[in-house]
C-alpha cells in the first residue's frame, strides 16, 4: 500500500540501537536557513516595535541599516519558509486522528503519551505551527510589502499602508509566539533536537511520539 | 499694530544707505538695536511683548538644538538692492559671502527688505528666487563670438570681440552715415545700425545708452516701453 | 497691515530655543519643560492668497532645497506633490459656488501642520528622529531619522516625504532655524499680500477674526478658522472662506485625528504584544519545570528494536 | 502711475481692466488687499480670463479681448446720462465747457479730416474756438451744443448696457454692476483707483483704451487725490527711468523730443513746441521747455555746446521717420540694417510674428547680446527643430555674446512705477568676466572714436563733439552719471538783485533753477533735484509717514520734485480746500501750498488766482476731448485688426482707421473664417517674461509651455487636460499642454458664439524650461496708431489636438 507518512529520505536503520533518518540534509539546511532569518527578522522587527527594544538596531549597525535590512530578511524568509513548505505540507494535512489528539492535549501537556492515538510523521502541535506559521508568513510578507517605503511605499495609499503596519505588528507577534512554542516543544520532548542537527532520530523517539510514522517506515521496506 | 500704519519699522530707518555693504555694515549693529525697541513701540498693542518672546527676543541663550540648523546668514555680508524685474522695484537684501576657490564675493541668500515701503520686506517667486538668476546655467561668464555661417559660439578674449565690434561699426557708419539730406539740412544720421537699450538697466546706465548711441548718429534706438 | 518682523542681521545669534525646550521626543519618555515659551503659529489666509507660489521658492531658497523641473500636466500645481525638496506647494481648485454661482478659485498652501498632537511622532520608532518644541513647532532631526517612513502613516495630512537619496524623512521646520532667531519663517516673509503671517498663537487667532470678519462682510458667512481640534489644534492654520467644508480645498481634512488603526498599532498592540511573547516564553518555562523534560525510556528503544527486528 | 503703489491703499474701489496685477506684480498687489482688509475697499476685475486678480476680486466680470473702448464708454455713457460726476471738479478742472470749432463732426466711427489714401486725420476741425483775447471760448452753463459737455453725452450715447453686452460678450448684469460701483466714486469723500497694464496698451487702439479710463476718472474727479489715479503698472524695473531717460527713437531726456529734419535750427525745433497757454492765469510748464533742452545739450555736448553753434544741435542726429521697433525689424527685413545690439533685451521672443524677426536677424551683418544671460536671440542662428528652425550654414551674422554683470553687481538707481528713484548699492563681485554695461559702452565708443582719429572717415566732427569728462573714461561712477543727470550750475547764478543764488558747480537743487542761456546743464529736467546740493536722494532710506496716508515722501525721490501723486492740486477743490477729510491731501494753508505730499503746483499761487490744476497743459485743466491724439479726440469702439467679428458699432470700421500697417503684414493677418477663435498672450507669476526660463526655481514652480483652453471648446475639439494641442494663427504654429479650465467660458457675441484661449508667453528654446517655440509666432504685426505698441493681446487662431503625452 502507498505510504502516507512517509517523506522521501526517511528510513530505518538497525543495529545495537535503532536509528531513523527523520530529515534529509537539504531539509536541514533549508529549516536552519528559515529559523535563522525568522529570528533575525524577530529581533529587527522587535527593535523597531517598542522603543524599549529599539537597542536591539546596535546588532545591525544601526537604526538606518536595520531599517533597510530587515525587508531584505523577510524575502529570505517567504522563500526559505516556501522550501519547507513544499516539502512538507503533504505530510501537514489533517487528519481525524489529529482531532482526537487535540481532544486529550491535557494527556499530551502531562506526557500521557499512552493515553493518544498513535501519531504519523507530525502530530496535531506540529502540524498547527506548521500552519499557522504558514499563514503568518504570507500576512507578514504582503503586509511587510505594502510598508517597503524604499520601494513599494508609492504604490499604496496612506489608508492601506496603515492598514498594513497593523496587520504586520499583529502577525509578527503571534509568529513570534508560535516560534516559542515550536522551539520550547523541541527542547521538552527530549531527542527532538538530533533530528535537525544529524537529521536522524533514535527508534524509541520515533516509537514514542510518532509510532504510526516507525510502522509504515518498517512495514514499508 | 495701529502704530505700524505709519512707519514701516526697521534697521536703516531715517539713514542714508551708504556705498556698498560697508558703511551700511558699521552702522548696522546700533540701527538693528534701535530697531528692536522700534519694533517693541511698534507692536506697542500688548501682543508684541509675548511676540518678542516667541519670536525668540527673549534673553535667555540657549544651545542650538540637534534639529535646528546653524543660522544660515551669521558672518556674511548684506547690501541693499533692488529687484530686477518688475516695476514695483521691490526692496531685497542681498547677502554674500566669499567663495574660497574665486576669491570673490559671492551671493548666499537674497529676501526682501522690510523696510521698504512697498514691499515691505515681501518678494514673489521671481524676486525670492533671485539667487538662481545670477548663478544660472545660462550665465555667460566670458565673451563668445560665432563666427559668419558657424555652428557654434567659441570663447574669445574682451580685445578681440570690442575690437571686432568697433571695426564692423565703423565700416557700417562710414558706409551709411548721411551727414546732410537731400534739402541740404545737417541731419548726422547712421539710419543702419540698431540698438535695443534694456530697460532693467540703471538710470546712470540709461544715460550712458543715450549718449554712445546718439552721440554716434543712431535713429534706430528703442527699449521695452512698446514691448 | 500685520506687524513687520525687522530685517534678519548678518551675525551669529544664539538659538532662542533648543534641546531644553523639547515637550515630546520620539520613542523616549521625557519630561516635558516646565516652562512653555509661548506657542507660535502661522496662520494661511486662503482668502489672501494669489498662489504665486512665493512661498514655495522662498522655502527652496532658504532651506537649500534643489527640486526637479517636470511637466505640465493640465494644471497650475507644480510640482504635482509635496516631495522631499518641496515642503510645500500651492494646491488650486476652481470652485463653482452653488449659492453664488460665481467661480472661486481657491488656493491652499500645503505643507505640516505642525500638529500640537502630531501623528509623525507618535508613530516614529527612532528616538528623538522627530521633536516638538514648547513653542509647538515639530521637527524632524535628520541625524536620528532611519527612514522607515512610519511617520507617513501617522500624519494625518499626509505630508512627510522620504527621500530616495538619502532615505530621510523631510518636511516643513516651520524654519525652526530662522524663529530662533527672532524671523517668521522664510514663506511668511516672502507672502506679497500677507497671507501668511505669523506670531503668536493667540495673536494670529485674534488676527484671524479680523479677517473673517471681514470676509462675513463679502457674504461668506461661513467663513472661518482652521484649527482642528481633532489633533489638540496646530501651529499652522487657516482662514478658510468655507469652513464649514475643508475638503473643497484640495481634499483639505475635514476632521483630522490620528488615524485609530494608527493608535491601536501605537498604543494597545505595542504593550499587548511583548506581553503575549513574555508569556507564551514563560507558560514553556512554567511547564518545564511542572511537568519536566518528555523523555524517551528504554522500553521504548526495545519496542522500537522490537519492531524493526521483526 | 499718477499715484503710487502705497496710495492704493487710500482706494475705496479698485478697478483691474487691462492687467492682472495680482499675477505680474503681487507686492504691488499687496496695497490692493491692504485696501480691502484694512479700509473694506471693494475690489472689480474685467478680464477675458478669471485670472489670479480676479480671484481675490468682489466682483468679476468678462470681456471679450479687444473690445474694452465699447465697455469703458458704456460706463462712461452711464456716467453721464446717470449724472453720476463730480460737477465741480468736471467744470472747472477739464475742458468740459470748453467750444470746438465750427465744422467738427463724427459720422460712421470716423471723425472730420479723415484721409483714407494716407490713413490718417487732419486734426483742424477738431481744435477749440478761440476768443479774440487768444483765449478758448468757454460755455459754463454745458448747453452749447458744440460744448465738449454735449459732444460727449451725444457721442457715447450709442454705447448702452445692451450694446456693451452686444460688442464686448459681458453680461448686461454685471457690466451694470461694474458701472454702479465706478459711479459710487463720484462723491468727494469716495475715490476709486484704475489698474491697468500691457492688456490695455498692446492693441492698435491701446491709446484710446487708456483714454476711456482717464476720462472716466475725471468724470469721478478722482485725478490727483488720494486713492484715485490712472495707474499703469510698468513692465521692467526700470522701464520707467529708461523711458524717462529716452532710449526711444523719437525722444530726448525728460519728454523733450529729437530733432527732426523739418527742423534745420534750435529755434525751428523750440518755437513749435513753446505752449502758450489758452486760457487766462495759466502757467503751462512747457514755457520752460527751452532751458530743458539747452540744459540737456549743455551735458550732452558740454564745452562744444556754445550759443554760436545753437548748443550743438547740429551734432544730434535728425529724425527722417520714427524708427520704432515695428519699423526696426520691418526695415531689418528689408535688408536694410547692417548690425544690432541687444542691451538686455530678446527680440527673437518679444517682438511679433517670430517667423519674420528671425528672419530679419538672419539679414544682419552683426547683432551682439550684452546680457547675464544667455538669450535666445543670440542663439537665433542655432537650429532647435521645431522651436528654432534655423540653419546656421545659411546665416552669415556675425554673433557676439557678452557677458554683463547682474543687477546684485553694479550699483545705480531704479525708478520704479511709482515714478520713484531708489538707489542700489552693489551686493558681490562681478561674475567671472562680466563687465558692467557703462564699461562696454564706454569701451565701444573709446574704440570707435580711436578708429576714426586714426583712420578718418564720416560724421567725425558729431562724435568728437560728445562730452566724456569723467575721473575714468572707460569706467564712469555711477555717483557721476546720477549727477550728470540731476544738472549743476556752469557759473554763478544770480537772481534779479544779482545775488548769487547758485554758486558755479555746485548740484542744482530744482528744475526751476535751470536756465535757457547755457549757465546750467542737467540731463533730465524731471529728476533734478534728485542728486540736488544736499546729496544723493535716491539714497534716502526714511521710511517713516507723518501723514499717515501711506506717502513715505522722504523715501528716494519721486520725479518731478519728489512729488508722490500728479497734479495733487486737484484733490482740494477751487478755494483749495480738500474735497473732503476723507481725502485731505494737498491744500492752501492761506499763505502756501502744502500738506501730505509735495504740491504740484506753484506753491506761491493763491487760489484766487484760478491756476489751474493741470499744468502740463496749455488749458491748465484737464482734457476730456484731446485733440492731440492720432486717432480722434474721442474714443471710437475699433475691433482687433484679427476680430472674429465684424464691428458693431460701426460696420464700416476695419481695426483702427489710422493704425500704420506695412504692405506684408497687411497680407498675413487671418480671417474669421479659418481662425474662429480669439486669442490673447499674458504673463505668468511665476516667470518674468523670457529671463526666469533659465532661472531653476522659477522653472521648477512653472515648467512648461500650455494653452489655457475652457471646458466647452476642449469639449467641442475633443481635448483632453494635460494633452498636447497645437495652435495656429496665419503667421505661424506653436504646440503646448492643454489647461481645461472653468476660468475661461466662451463668449456670446450678437447672438453667436465666441471661444477665447490664453497663451503665457514665458516660454522659449534656451533655459531649464521645457523647449517651447516663442510665442510670438503668432501674434500680428500690427501697432497702436499713436504709440506703436504691438496688438499682442487680440488676434485669431485655431486649435486642435494632437499626439503627445496625455497626463
Amino acid at each position: 500500500m502507498a505510504s502516507t507518512e512517509v517523506a522521501p529520505g526517511d528510513a530505518v536503520h538497525r543495529g545495537p540501537q535503532v536509528t531513523v533518518d527523520r530529515y534529509t540534509r537539504g531539509a536541514r539546511i533549508n529549516h536552519w536557513i528559515t529559523a535563522g532569518s525568522l529570528v533575525l527578522l524577530a529581533i529587527s522587527g522587535l527593535a523597531l516595535f517598542h522603543p524599549s527594544l529599539y537597542w536591539l538596531t546596535g546588532l545591525f549597525g544601526g537604526g538606518p541599516n536595520t531599517r533597510a535590512i530587515h525587508p531584505w530578511i523577510g524575502v529570505v524568509l517567504f522563500f526559505g519558509f516556501l522550501g519547507l513548505f513544499i516539502r512538507f505540507w503533504k505530510l501537514n494535512l489533517w487528519e481525524r486522528t489529529d482531532n482526537v489528539w487535540l481532544k486529550k492535549i491535557k494527556d499530551v501537556v502531562t506526557s500521557n503519551e499512552e493515553n493518544l492515538p498513535e501519531v504519523g510523521k507530525y502530530n496535531a502541535g506540529q502540524k498547527l505551527v506548521f500552519w499557522s506559521m504558514s499563514i503568518l508568513i504570507i500576512l507578514l510578507i504582503t503586509s511587510g510589502l505594502v510598508i517597503w517605503e524604499q520601494y513599494f511605499g508609492q504604490y499604496f495609499t496612506v489608508e492601506q499602508r496603515r492598514l498594513a503596519v497593523l496587520i504586520h505588528a499583529l502577525a509578527a507577534v503571534a509568529a513570534i509566539c508560535v516560534w516559542i512554542v515550536h522551539v520550547y516543544a523541541a527542547i521538552w520532548v527530549r531527542g527532538t533536537i538530533s533530528a535537525m542537527t544529524q537529521g536522524r532520530v533514535t527508534g524509541g523517539w520515533a516509537w514514542r511520539h510518532h509510532r504510526k510514522w516507525l510502522r509504515e517506515l518498517v512495514s514499508g521496506k | 499694530m495701529e502704530a505700524f500704519e505709519n512707519t514701516v519699522v526697521s534697521t536703516n530707518s531715517k539713514l542714508f544707505g551708504t556705498s556698498r555693504g560697508a558703511g551700511y555694515q558699521r552702522k548696522q549693529p546700533m540701527n538693528m538695536e534701535l530697531s528692536r525697541r522700534q519694533f517693541l513701540r511698534a507692536g506697542g498693542a500688548g501682543i508684541a511683548g509675548t511676540t518678542l518672546c516667541a519670536l525668540g527676543f527673549g534673553e535667555a541663550e540657549v544651545a542650538h538644538a540637534a534639529s535646528i540648523r546653524s543660522y544660515k546668514l551669521a558672518m556674511t555680508k548684506e547690501a541693499r538692492t533692488s529687484c530686477p524685474y518688475c516695476a514695483v522695484c521691490c526692496g531685497m537684501i542681498a547677502f554674500a559671502a566669499k567663495n574660497a576657490q574665486t576669491n570673490k564675493m559671492e551671493i548666499t541668500h537674497i529676501e526682501g527688505d522690510s523696510d521698504h515701503p512697498v514691499n515691505r520686506g515681501t518678494l514673489c517667486p521671481k524676486g525670492a528666487g533671485a539667487i538662481d538668476y545670477v548663478k544660472a546655467k545660462t550665465r555667460v561668464s566670458q565673451p563668445m563670438y560665432r563666427k559668419a555661417g558657424g555652428d557654434k559660439f567659441e570663447a574669445v578674449s574682451w580685445d578681440f570681440a570690442m575690437d571686432r565690434i568697433a571695426k564692423l561699426m565703423k565700416d557700417d557708419r562710414d558706409a551709411n552715415f548721411i551727414e546732410k539730406n537731400k534739402d541740404g539740412v545737417t541731419v548726422n544720421r547712421w539710419p543702419t545700425t540698431a540698438f535695443l537699450s534694456g530697460s532693467s538697466c540703471t538710470n546712470e546706465t540709461g544715460w550712458i545708452t543715450w549718449k554712445v548711441t546718439r552721440g554716434m548718429g543712431l535713429p534706430q534706438v528703442e527699449n521695452q516701453a512698446r514691448i | 497691515m500685520f506687524t513687520i518682523i525687522p530685517n534678519p542681521q548678518a551675525k551669529p545669534i544664539d538659538a532662542k530655543f533648543g534641546d531644553k525646550d523639547l515637550i515630546r521626543r520620539s520613542a523616549s519618555s521625557i519630561t516635558p519643560v516646565a516652562q512653555r515659551q509661548p506657542e507660535v503659529a502661522k496662520l494661511i489666509d486662503v482668502s489672501k492668497c494669489i498662489g504665486c507660489k512665493a512661498c514655495q521658492v522662498a522655502c527652496l531658497e532658504w532651506n537649500n532645497l534643489t527640486e526637479e523641473v517636470g511637466v505640465n500636466v493640465g494644471v497650475y500645481d507644480n510640482p504635482h506633490d509635496l516631495t522631499p525638496n518641496t515642503w510645500t506647494l500651492m494646491r488650486y481648485t476652481e470652485y463653482e459656488n452653488p449659492e453664488s454661482g460665481n467661480l472661486e478659485w481657491l488656493i491652499r498652501k500645503d505643507g505640516c501642520m505642525h500638529c500640537e498632537d502630531p501623528g509623525c511622532l507618535k508613530a516614529c520608532p527612532a528616538p528623538g528622529a522627530i521633536v516638538q518644541y514648547s513653542n509647538g513647532i515639530v521637527d524632524f532631526v535628520k541625524a536620528n531619522c532611519i527612514g522607515c517612513g512610519y511617520c507617513i502613516k501617522g500624519c494625518p495630512f499626509n505630508i512627510p516625504r522620504i527621500s530616495k537619496v538619502d532615505n530621510k524623512a523631510y518636511k516643513c521646520t516651520l524654519c525652526s532655524d530662522r524663529v530662533a532667531v527672532g524671523q517668521g519663517p522664510a514663506c511668511q516673509k516672502a507672502c506679497p499680500t500677507q497671507a501668511i503671517v505669523f506670531g503668536t498663537k493667540d495673536e494670529m487667532k485674534k488676527w484671524a477674526e479680523k479677517r473673517i470678519t471681514d470676509l462675513k462682510s463679502r457674504g461668506f458667512k461661513n467663513a472661518g478658522l482652521y484649527d482642528p481640534p481633532g489633533v489638540q489644534g496646530t501651529h499652522v492654520m487657516y482662514v478658510l472662506q468655507h469652513a464649514d467644508k475643508p475638503n473643497i480645498y484640495a481634499g483639505l481634512a475635514d476632521n483630522p485625528r490620528i488615524s485609530p488603526i494608527v493608535e491601536l498599532w501605537k498604543g494597545g498592540t505595542k504593550y499587548a504584544g511583548l506581553a503575549l511573547i513574555g508569556l507564551t516564553a514563560a507558560f514553556g518555562f512554567l511547564h518545564h519545570i511542572v511537568a519536566g523534560p518528555n523523555r524517551v525510556t528504554d522500553h521504548d528503544e526495545q519496542e522500537a528494536k522490537r519492531l524493526a527486528g521483526k | 502711475m499718477t499715484n503710487s503703489w502705497t496710495d492704493i491703499k487710500n482706494a475705496d474701489v479698485v478697478w483691474i481692466m487691462g492687467g492682472n496685477a495680482a499675477e505680474a506684480h503681487p507686492c504691488g498687489f499687496k496695497w490692493v488687499t491692504e485696501a480691502k482688509a484694512e479700509r473694506g475697499a471693494r475690489l472689480m476685475v474685467v478680464d477675458p480670463r478669471f485670472n489670479r486678480s480676479a480671484a481675490m476680486a468682489d466682483h468679476y466680470s468678462p470681456i471679450r479681448s479687444g473690445t474694452d473702448i465699447a465697455f469703458l464708454s458704456g460706463v462712461i455713457n452711464y456716467l453721464l446720462t446717470n449724472d453720476k460726476i463730480q460737477h465741480d471738479y468736471v467744470k472747472n478742472y477739464t475742458n468740459v465747457s470748453f467750444l470746438v470749432k465750427e465744422g467738427f463732426g463724427f459720422e460712421d466711427g470716423l471723425f472730420t479730416g479723415y484721409n483714407e489714401t494716407s490713413r490718417s486725420y487732419d486734426k483742424a476741425t477738431w481744435q477749440y474756438e478761440m476768443g479774440p483775447d487768444g483765449f478758448v471760448v468757454k460755455d459754463e452753463t454745458l448747453s452749447h451744443p458744440r460744448s465738449v459737455y454735449q459732444i460727449m453725452k451725444k457721442h457715447f450715447s450709442i454705447y448702452t448696457p445692451e450694446m456693451v453686452e452686444r460688442v464686448t460678450g459681458s453680461p448686461k448684469d454685471k457690466f451694470l454692476k461694474v458701472a454702479e460701483w465706478a459711479a459710487s466714486c463720484s462723491t468727494k469723500d469716495r475715490t476709486m483707483t484704475i489698474m491697468y497694464a500691457l492688456g490695455w496698451t498692446q492693441h492698435s487702439h491701446g491709446a484710446q483704451n487708456i483714454r476711456c479710463a482717464a476720462m472716466i476718472q475725471l468724470l469721478l474727479g478722482n485725478i490727483g487725490v488720494p486713492g484715485g489715479g490712472i495707474n499703469a503698472l510698468r513692465g521692467h524695473s526700470n522701464v520707467q527711468g529708461i523711458t524717462d531717460i529716452g532710449t526711444l527713437t523719437a525722444s530726448l531726456p525728460g519728454y523733450l523730443a529729437m530733432p527732426i529734419d523739418g527742423e534745420p535750427t534750435l529755434e525751428s525745433h523750440l518755437t513749435k513746441r513753446q505752449f502758450k497757454p489758452i486760457q487766462a492765469n495759466q502757467t503751462s510748464y512747457w514755457q520752460n521747455y527751452r532751458k530743458f533742452y539747452v540744459s540737456f545739450l549743455k551735458s550732452m555736448y558740454g564745452a562744444k555746446a556754445t550759443k554760436e553753434n545753437d548748443f550743438g544741435y547740429q551734432y544730434m542726429p535728425k529724425l527722417d521717420l520714427a524708427y520704432d521697433v515695428l519699423r526696426m525689424f520691418d526695415l531689418m527685413h528689408q535688408g536694410k540694417t547692417s548690425g544690432l545690439i541687444c542691451q538686455g533685451f530678446n527680440p527673437l521672443m518679444s517682438v511679433s510674428h517670430a517667423a519674420k524677426t528671425r528672419a530679419a536677424l538672419s539679414k544682419l551683418k552683426f547683432l551682439v547680446s550684452m546680457d547675464p544671460i544667455e538669450t535666445d536671440t543670440a542663439r537665433f542662428w542655432e537650429n532647435h527643430g521645431e522651436f528654432n528652425p534655423s540653419d546656421p550654414a545659411k546665416i552669415q551674422t556675425e554673433v557676439f555674446m557678452l557677458p554683463v554683470t547682474s543687477f546684485l553687481e553694479e550699483e545705480g538707481s531704479f525708478t520704479n512705477s511709482s515714478r520713484c528713484v531708489m538707489w542700489k548699492w552693489p551686493a558681490a563681485d562681478p561674475y567671472a568676466e562680466s563687465r558692467k554695461d557703462v564699461e562696454i559702452l564706454s569701451d565701444l565708443f573709446i574704440r570707435i572714436k580711436k578708429l576714426y582719429e586714426k583712420d578718418g572717415g564720416k560724421g567725425v566732427e558729431p562724435l568728437m563733439a560728445v562730452d566724456w569728462n569723467y575721473k575714468n573714461p572707460h569706467d564712469p561712477s555711477a555717483d557721476e552719471l546720477a549727477k550728470e543727470l540731476n544738472g549743476k550750475a556752469l557759473v554763478d547764478l544770480t537772481d534779479a538783485e544779482g545775488k548769487v543764488t547758485r554758486a558755479a558747480g555746485q548740484q542744482l537743487a530744482s528744475f526751476g533753477e535751470m536756465r535757457d542761456d547755457g549757465t546750467t546743464d542737467g540731463v533730465q529736467w524731471i529728476y533734478t533735484g534728485f542728486y540736488g546740493p544736499n546729496g544723493n536722494f535716491a539714497q534716502r532710506r526714511d521710511n517713516s509717514d507723518p501723514s499717515g496716508m501711506n506717502v513715505f515722501g522722504s523715501w528716494g525721490f519721486s520725479w518731478p520734485a519728489n512729488r508722490r501723486i500728479l497734479y495733487n492740486r486737484a484733490s482740494a477743490d477751487m478755494q483749495g480746500k480738500p474735497w473732503s477729510d476723507a481725502k485731505k491731501y494737498v491744500l492752501w494753508d492761506g499763505k502756501r501750498w502744502g500738506g501730505a505730499d509735495v504740491p504740484d503746483f506753484v506753491p506761491t499761487i493763491p487760489p484766487e488766482r484760478g491756476t489751474m490744476p493741470f499744468i502740463m497743459n496749455p488749458e491748465g485743466v484737464s482734457r476730456l476731448f484731446a485733440a492731440p491724439m492720432a486717432d480722434g479726440p474721442l474714443p471710437v469702439h475699433m475691433e482687433p485688426f484679427e476680430s472674429p467679428v465684424a464691428n458693431l458699432v460701426f460696420p464700416k470700421l476695419k481695426g483702427n482707421p489710422v493704425a500704420r500697417v506695412f504692405k506684408n503684414d497687411m497680407e498675413v493677418f487671418g480671417n474669421a473664417k479659418d481662425f474662429p477663435i480669439v486669442a490673447t498672450t499674458y504673463r505668468l507669476v511665476e516667470h518674468f517674461h523670457f529671463w526666469t526660463k533659465g532661472v531653476q526655481k522659477n522653472a521648477v514652480t512653472q515648467p512648461e509651455f500650455f494653452v489655457e483652453i475652457s471646458e466647452e471648446l476642449a469639449r467641442e475639439k475633443g481635448i483632453k487636460k494635460g494633452g498636447m494641442v497645437r495652435v495656429w494663427s496665419n503667421r505661424g504654429e506653436v504646440k503646448g499642454k492643454a489647461v481645461v479650465t472653468k476660468r475661461l467660458k466662451p463668449f456670446q457675441i450678437d447672438g453667436k458664439t465666441v471661444h477665447q484661449i490664453g497663451l503665457p508667453l514665458n516660454f522659449g528654446f534656451i533655459g531649464e524650461t521645457k523647449k517651447a517655440a516663442p510665442i510670438n509666432s503668432l501674434t500680428p504685426f500690427v501697432g497702436d496708431a499713436n504709440a506703436q505698441t504691438p496688438e499682442f493681446k487680440a488676434f485669431l487662431v485655431n486649435v486642435e489636438p494632437i499626439a503627445g503625452p496625455v497626463a
